[in-house]
């Protein structure tokens, strides 16, 4: 098995992923998409983990997954509280930080 | 200086005083009592108004019994012992430069204390009366008080920076009292004039003392006039040339002559002290003063005797042309200056025939303007001649006394204004034939103009404002006539035995022989023809005909011209005010534009860039994101671009 | 007084403290201001002890030194010379004039009353500091400190603009102040090359030689910060829009005490640290000031604002000290030092009167008066003295400083000199203008019921104008402290003055 | 690597689709399908503990968390396509295609030689062997990601927690309120009645019959009766009476 063909594929989930960030504006998808570059450098990280021929790789992508756990947690919880106030989970009513 | 000058027949004499010993005290009193009287005057505040003007009286009439001891004193010592010297303190020392405060009392200040405690006290006296209704005149005593103290340092210095103390201070005595009824915007737009344009002046005198610095080391009368032999031509035609402008400035001549008939706005007192008996003649003590430095240079008395003739043809042209009795009169004094002017321009053959006439005009002068003075108090302040005639009978004394004036200054012998215009005549014919005819032509008209005067005012029909009653002055105007007039008419006793000449040989230098070719009474009798002439004239045009209450309109260029003051004014106001202003103007524009339009400019387009640069925080997480993922692209193009290049 | 003690920090930090203190009183009522007031009376007295104590001849006095920051060579270093003495004596002369004659100015600011004086005092003990450093780092610290009080000063109380005001100034002042810090560093760079180690004492830094180049450009920067702060043309303009908006005792402080550092600095940093680039520099020097007094007077006859038109006197009467100070003889030089003291006075009493006018008036504008001497007599007396002392009439003290620059300026140009002088003409056009229509003419209705001058408003001005007239007649205490302090800085430049022309040639070789 | 080859094409059209998805809750099933995928790829590539790591956590907890969120904030809750901010769109595709082609192109040129394999690594077992770095090496880290989940805990409870503005009402409040309701606007003092009670169906959406045999509309939620899907009385009318009937 190459690693080659895993890497590209975490590339280009990867690349999708940003451009699903910059192109939705359902906070919640947005989180989709996030959580689809965190996985996509997961593969990366197994990936390499089998290529080196040690763990590590795959307990970093171990970590990863618990950092997003925790992520998406207070990052819902979020999107929860702005939709209570705003009534709208659109990442472009937030903008209120500008100028 | 280390130099010790070198004394030769014809070396200009040098200033070196002795110390004037017990009677130095009574020099710092001779300016101290006027200056004191201003002080308490003008600081005293509305408490001194009821016996303001006594002391204003009191402090000069001082000054001049204290000038009578001390000209006394001087009198009794020998020709060569007549130079004293008061030490004072040191006004100030740089490096080597070092001016002090020391005066000089010598027969030239001698003369001028007379005439200036002299005629100030006259003047003094009759302003009691002229402004006994004026609100302000305790004001008005403490500035002639002020007046008197400052002309007093001017003769009095030993230096020509102390000079430059009293002349400014007589330009601030004589800015204040143009002024004095400020209310009156032509009147404190006359005084700012005289003070700007005396200011002009100042340039010349400030830039004389600091050439004679460089060239002398020093500023005191005593060393320059020591050295000035060892000076090259160049630097002391240089002097001479700036020493010239100063004296233009405060003599009101040619060309910086305009101030001195707007300064008429002033109280008749006050033309008659400042601006006919003495401040205007401070350029001509100026000039006599600086002997030692004209006396050796040629092309600077030229100078001199150029603007001297110019200023005495243009004050009388002026003076035949003004209606307005003080305008008339200011006219005559710029002449008159003029002729003073030419006499010390003609160096050592003149300078003592300049301090001449010098004071006889002061006191003709002086008598003269008081007696316009009295005049208007007569006629309700009007000063238009026009508006006058027949006025011998209603007001006799005044009439009396301005007739020995007028005698005095066209030149009628026995009056002291003959001994003198004529010594100028001569000395200006023996000198060159230019000069010397213009000194004639000058007398001739100066003789029409003052018959014209004195036909409008005393003689021909009755031309009143309606309600004007003429009436005699009180006593304490017309007993200062009497005195002015009496040194009229005796003034030219100072001539016997060549009396002033010999008295100021200290100071000036030997006189010089004239070479005239005629003998001086022949030219006597020319120039008294020529003053009969314009005397007839002035009957045959003015007092023969009917004169009207308005000027005629319809007139010559030339009255035109003399109305305009020779366009002066409008030389002036056309080359040099109104450019000037928008000069003031433009650059007020490019200060605001330019140069700190640079400075504002650069913080405004900061400004622009930045907030063109804000826009981009547009809030939306969204284009936050872009921007780093385009960060991170470009990154990785870099790492890219390094990896395999 | 003892030579060990440090009176000079006393100085320094008497008005600091009183400054805190004054924060500490109650906001309302006047306690704060009479506090305030009492500080700047024990700060001059005690400067007068010190000026007292001063022996002419002595060199820098009253010298404290300990080190502060080892590693830059940087030393806590105060002391005095002529120059410095009569600076901080301008400084502690004008603090209770301006306290006295601002009493009621702070009322009407953005923050408390209690705070304008504070700062004011503030003010006061940061320049004093300023005048008697003599440590480069001690000297800039101090320098920039200044302008914090000012900001405050002029942003929190005075005209409409004052905030837009308030950032000019500092933004202009801070770039002169960086341009500046960057030649501060260059000291630090160059004296670290020596034997001597780093050091920023002005006494160290003298002996070294910088080189030409490097000279040149360490010049450079302490001159464009002097040049700013003095201010010269072109880099003026800061001056006028500040004192437009400024309350008039802020602008006494400001142009009168702060803008004297341009002038001090150049003759204690630029010419005694770089005499060559000094040299190098002055026909430039020359000319920019000469163009300064033109120029100022110039903007000065065509203002109609009355505080921008004091301002642009300033700017012509700084121009004369540049000039004096850079033609580099006894003249000069004496003329500039004792035209520092001068026109701190004579400006001082120029703003203070025309303030009280304008604040009776509520305009600032000449248009808008007339005829005021009419019912303000003792007002119009003041400002008279004022403007003719701004104009150098001699009797007033400006005029001994004025003519000797001039007379300085003849010495080394005939040229410069002459245009300069017309400087004088051109005050008097300015001044009696102001005058003729502020004063004169029919008294305008706006006008007609305007008070004179309260007590508490002469008792602030009189001391000023009875100093400018003695001082006119007898500058002598100035100039015997002035004049060694000038012989030390033109020795320091390597020049001497010309004898007179007459002495050096003979009689018959005399010419030109 | 036949997995892989299958899986690939499905995950990038799952993850494009992600892109596309007007309704969120189709872009959670399709990342879902992604992340099942992944967890296969794990497997895959010796990292058992991981594939059932992703499954639990990712698939299970996650998109679970996700659900709910949609379903908190609404199901309907949809894009709209316009772009609102000028220019994004094109210039985010433009980005990211030049940084997907970078990264793509970047890592292709690399050539990372033969995979070592987990074969030695995992010799005696995936899972011990993952323990035995993540208990000794990375023990550490490991309990800060306790704290980490605990914060993480605390703060999404901080975060939906709503204070409450007003006291809460007692009992005897709720009665007295009660109480007026009926007297003022004369509303049923009892609870309300339950659904299909007296009914033929006691579904919910099936109103109880009052004892006249009209149905009460109370007994059902607004949401059904909103939704439509309410059965009609004359309906039940009609099944009473086809029973009856039928009893006949």
């Amino acid at each position: 098995m190459d690693v080659t063909p895993f890497i590209v594929l975490s590339a280009i989930l990867f690349t999708i992923g940003c451009v699903g960030v910059l192109t939705r504006r359902n906070a919640i998808v947005v989180f989709m998409c996030v959580e689809l570059m965190l996985n996509a450098s997961n593969l990366a990280l197994v990936t390499f983990s089998r290529a080196n021929g040690n763990l590590e790789g795959q307990i970093a992508a171990f970590f990863v997954m618990v950092v997003a756990a925790a992520e998406v947690v207070v990052g819902l919880a979020i999107i929860m509280t702005i939709f209570r106030t705003r009534r709208s989970a659109s990442v472009d009513d937030a903008s209120l930080l500008k100028y | 200086m280390s130099l010790t000058p070198l004394h030769d027949a014809a070396a200009v004499p040098a200033v070196h005083p002795t110390d004037a010993g017990s009677l130095g005290v009574l020099l710092l009193l001779v300016i101290g009592l006027p200056a004191l009287g201003a002080a308490v005057l003008l600081l005293g505040g509305r408490r001194t108004d009821k016996w303001g003007h006594l002391l204003g009286c009191a402090t000069v009439i001082g000054s001049l019994v204290l000038s009578l001891v001390l000209f006394f004193d001087l009198l009794g010592k020998d020709a060569g012992e007549r130079q004293l010297t008061q030490d004072t303190w040191t006004w100030f020392t740089a490096g080597s430069y070092k001016v002090t405060f020391d005066l000089l009392y010598d027969p030239l200040s001698a003369v001028f204390l007379l005439l200036i405690t002299g005629v100030g006290s006259l003047i003094h006296v009759y302003s009691v009366g002229y402004m006994a209704h004026d609100e302000r005149r305790r004001r008005f005593f403490g500035y002639l008080n002020l007046f008197v103290a400052a002309m007093l340092v001017l003769v009095l210095a030993g230096d020509y920076v102390g000079v430059f103390l009293g002349w400014e201070g007589v330009g601030l005595a004589s800015y204040l009292l143009i002024g004095f009824w400020q209310h009156k915007p032509s009147a404190a737009a006359a005084a700012k004039k005289a003070f700007v344009i005396n200011r002009v002046g100042d340039i010349g005198l400030s830039l004389g003392a600091a050439l004679i610095f460089v060239t002398f080391g020093s500023t005191s009368f005593t060393v320059v006039s020591a050295a000035s032999e060892h000076a090259g031509d160049g630097v002391l035609t240089a002097i001479g040339l700036l020493l010239l402008l100063a004296a233009c400035g405060k003599s009101a001549q040619f060309p910086l002559q305009t101030w001195l008939l707007d300064a008429m706005e002033g109280p008749t007192p006050v033309s008659a002290l400042i601006h006919a008996a003495t401040m205007v003649t401070a350029g001509v003590y100026l000039i006599v003063r600086s002997n030692f430095i004209f006396s050796l240079t040629e092309d600077a008395r030229t100078a001199v005797i150029v603007v001297g003739c110019i200023t005495l043809l243009m004050g009388a042209i002026i003076g035949c042309a003004k209606d307005d009795i003080k305008k008339a009169l200011a006219g005559s004094t710029m002449s008159q200056i003029g002729y003073m002017v030419l006499a010390a321009g003609l160096g050592p053959a003149g300078y003592a025939f300049a301090i001449f006439h010098l004071l006889t005009h002061g006191a003709f002068k002086a008598n003269m303007f008081l007696g316009a003075g009295s005049v208007m108090h007569g006629m309700d302040d009007d000063v238009n001649m026009r508006h006058y005639g027949a006025l011998q009978k209603a007001m006799p004394l005044t009439f009396a006394t301005f007739a020995v004036g007028y005698l005095a200054i066209i030149g009628v012998p026995p009056f002291a204004g003959f001994w003198s215009k004529d010594k100028i005549i001569e000395s200006a014919f023996a000198d060159n034939f230019v000069v010397g005819l213009c000194a004639l032509v000058g007398a001739g008209v100066t003789a029409f103009y003052m018959s014209r005067l004195m036909l409008l005012t005393f003689f021909t029909k009755k031309r009143w404002e309606k309600g004007v009653h003429p009436h005699e002055s009180p006593n304490v105007m017309t007993w200062p006539l009497i005195g002015l007039a009496v040194l009229s008419a005796a003034g030219g006793l100072l001539l016997v035995n060549d009396w002033i000449v010999d008295w100021l040989t200290p100071v000036v230098g030997e006189h010089a022989e004239e070479h005239l070719s005629v003998s001086p009474l022949v030219m006597s009798l020319i120039a008294l023809l020529v003053v009969a002439l314009g005397v007839l004239v002035a009957w045959v045009f003015v007092g023969q005909r009917d004169v009207p209450r308005e000027a005629p309109v319809k007139v010559s260029f030339v009255t035109r011209a003399a109305r305009a003051e020779l366009y002066g004014d409008a030389f002036n106001e056309e080359v040099i005010v109104k450019p000037g202003w928008s000069g003031v103007r433009g650059l007020a524009v490019f200060d605001r534009g330019f140069v700190d339009g640079i400075v504002e400019g650069t913080a405004a387009s900061f400004a622009g860039i930045s907030s063109r640069f804000r826009l981009a925080q547009n809030g939306f997480v969204r284009s936050y994101a872009l921007a780093l993922l385009a960060g991170a692209a470009m990154v990785l193009l870099a790492l890219l671009a390094v990896n395999f290049s | 007084m003892s030579n060990d003690f440090p009176w000079l920090s006393v100085l320094l930090f008497l008005p600091l403290v009183g400054a805190v203190a004054v924060m500490f009183l109650p906001k309302e009522g006047p306690l704060a201001k009479q506090v305030a007031f009492g500080v700047s009376l024990l700060t001059l007295a005690l400067g007068i002890a010190i000026a007292i104590d001063y022996s002419p001849d002595g060199g820098t006095q009253f010298t404290e030194n300990v080190e502060w920051i080892k590693s830059f060579g940087a030393h806590y270093a105060l002391g005095v010379d002529g120059v410095g003495l009569t600076l901080v004596m301008l400084t502690v002369i004008l603090a209770p004039v301006v306290i006295l004659a601002s009493w009621n100015d702070g009322d009407a600011g953005r923050w408390s009353p209690r705070a304008f004086f504070a700062w004011m005092l503030a003010l006061e003990g940061l320049s004093i500091g300023v005048f008697a450093a003599t440590d480069v780092f001690l000297f800039y610290v101090f320098f920039e400190a200044t302008l914090i009080p000012v900001y405050f000063l002029v942003g929190g109380y005075g005209g409409p603009n004052r905030a837009r005001a308030a950032v000019k100034f500092l933004l202009y002042s801070l770039a002169g102040g960086l341009i500046m810090l960057a030649s501060v560093i260059g000291l630090y760079v160059e004296s670290a090359k020596t034997d001597g180690g780093a050091t920023y004492l002005v006494s160290e830094l003298a002996k070294i030689d910088f080189g030409t180049d490097v000279g040149r450009w360490l010049f450079l920067g302490f001159f464009v910060a002097f040049a700013i702060k003095a201010p010269m043309f072109p880099v003026h303009t800061w001056l006028p829009d500040t004192t437009e908006n400024a309350t008039p005792g802020t602008s006494v402080l400001l142009v009168s005490v702060l803008d004297k550092i341009g002038t001090f600095g150049m003759i204690r940093f630029c010419l005694e640290l770089f005499p060559e680039a000094s040299r190098w520099a002055t026909p430039v020097v020359v000319v920019l000031a000469v163009i300064s007094i033109v120029y100022g007077a110039l903007m000065a006859i065509g203002s109609d604002n009355i505080p921008r038109l004091i301002a642009y006197t300033s700017v012509s009467h700084f121009g004369f000290i540049v000039l004096g100070i850079f033609v580099m003889n006894s003249q000069g030089l004496s003329g500039a030092n004792l035209y520092m003291f001068n026109h701190g006075l004579s400006t001082a009493a120029l703003f203070l009167v025309t303030g009280f006018l304008i604040s009776r008036r509520g305009s600032a504008l000449i248009s808008d008066f007339g005829g005021v001497e009419k019912v303000a007599p003792v007002l119009a007396g003041f400002f008279l003295v004022a403007g003719l002392s701004s104009l150098s009439l001699p009797g007033l003290s400006p005029f001994v400083s004025e003519f000797l620059v001039i007379v300085g300026a003849f010495v080394h140009s005939k040229v410069a000199a002459a245009f300069a002088v017309s400087g004088i003409v051109l005050a008097a056009i300015y001044i009696l203008l102001m005058y003729q229509r502020t004063m004169t003419g029919p008294t305008r209705e706006e006008v007609a019921g305007l008070p004179d001058l309260r007590p508490r408003e002469v008792l602030a001005l009189a001391p000023v104008l009875v100093l400018v007239v003695v001082l006119g007649f007898f500058p002598k205490p100035l100039l015997s402290i002035i004049n060694p302090s000038v012989d030390h800085t033109l020795s320091k430049v390597d020049k001497h003055d010309p004898a007179p022309t007459v002495a050096e040639s003979t009689p018959e070789g005399a010419h030109e | 690597m036949v997995a892989f080859w299958i899986l690939a094409p499905v995950m990038v059209a799952a993850a494009l689709g992600l892109l596309f998805a007007r309704k969120a809750v189709h872009a959670a099933l399709l990342l879902a399908v992604v992340m099942i995928s992944l967890a296969v790829l794990y497997a895959v590539q010796d990292a058992p503990f991981l594939f059932a790591v992703q499954i639990i956590v990712y698939t299970g907890a996650i998109l679970m968390l996700f659900l709910f969120v949609i379903m908190l904030v609404g199901v309907d809750a949809s894009d709209s396509i316009v772009e609102t901010i000028r220019g994004h769109r094109a210039a985010s595709i433009l980005v990211g295609l030049v940084f997907g082609l970078t990264l793509v192109l970047g890592v292709a040129q690399v050539s990372f030689g033969a995979p070592l394999g987990l074969d030695e690594a995992n010799s005696e077992g995936n899972i011990p062997a993952v323990a035995k770095i993540l208990f000794t090496r990375y023990v550490f880290a490991f309990e800060i990601t306790s704290a980490l989940l605990i914060t993480a805990a605390l703060g999404a409870m901080v975060l939906a927690h709503r204070e409450r503005l007003t006291p809460k009402p007692t009992q005897a409040q709720l009665a007295a309120q009660r109480v007026r309701d009926y007297a003022e606007h004369g509303k049923h003092l009892g609870p309300l009645p339950p659904p299909g009670v007296f009914a033929r169906h006691n579904a919910v959406d099936t109103p109880a019959l009052l004892p006249d045999g009209t149905a009460a509309e109370a007994s059902i939620s607004r949401v059904l009766a909103a939704r439509g899907t309410v059965k009609s009385a004359p309906e039940l009318a009609e099944d009473v009476k086809a029973l009856t009937e039928g009893d006949d």
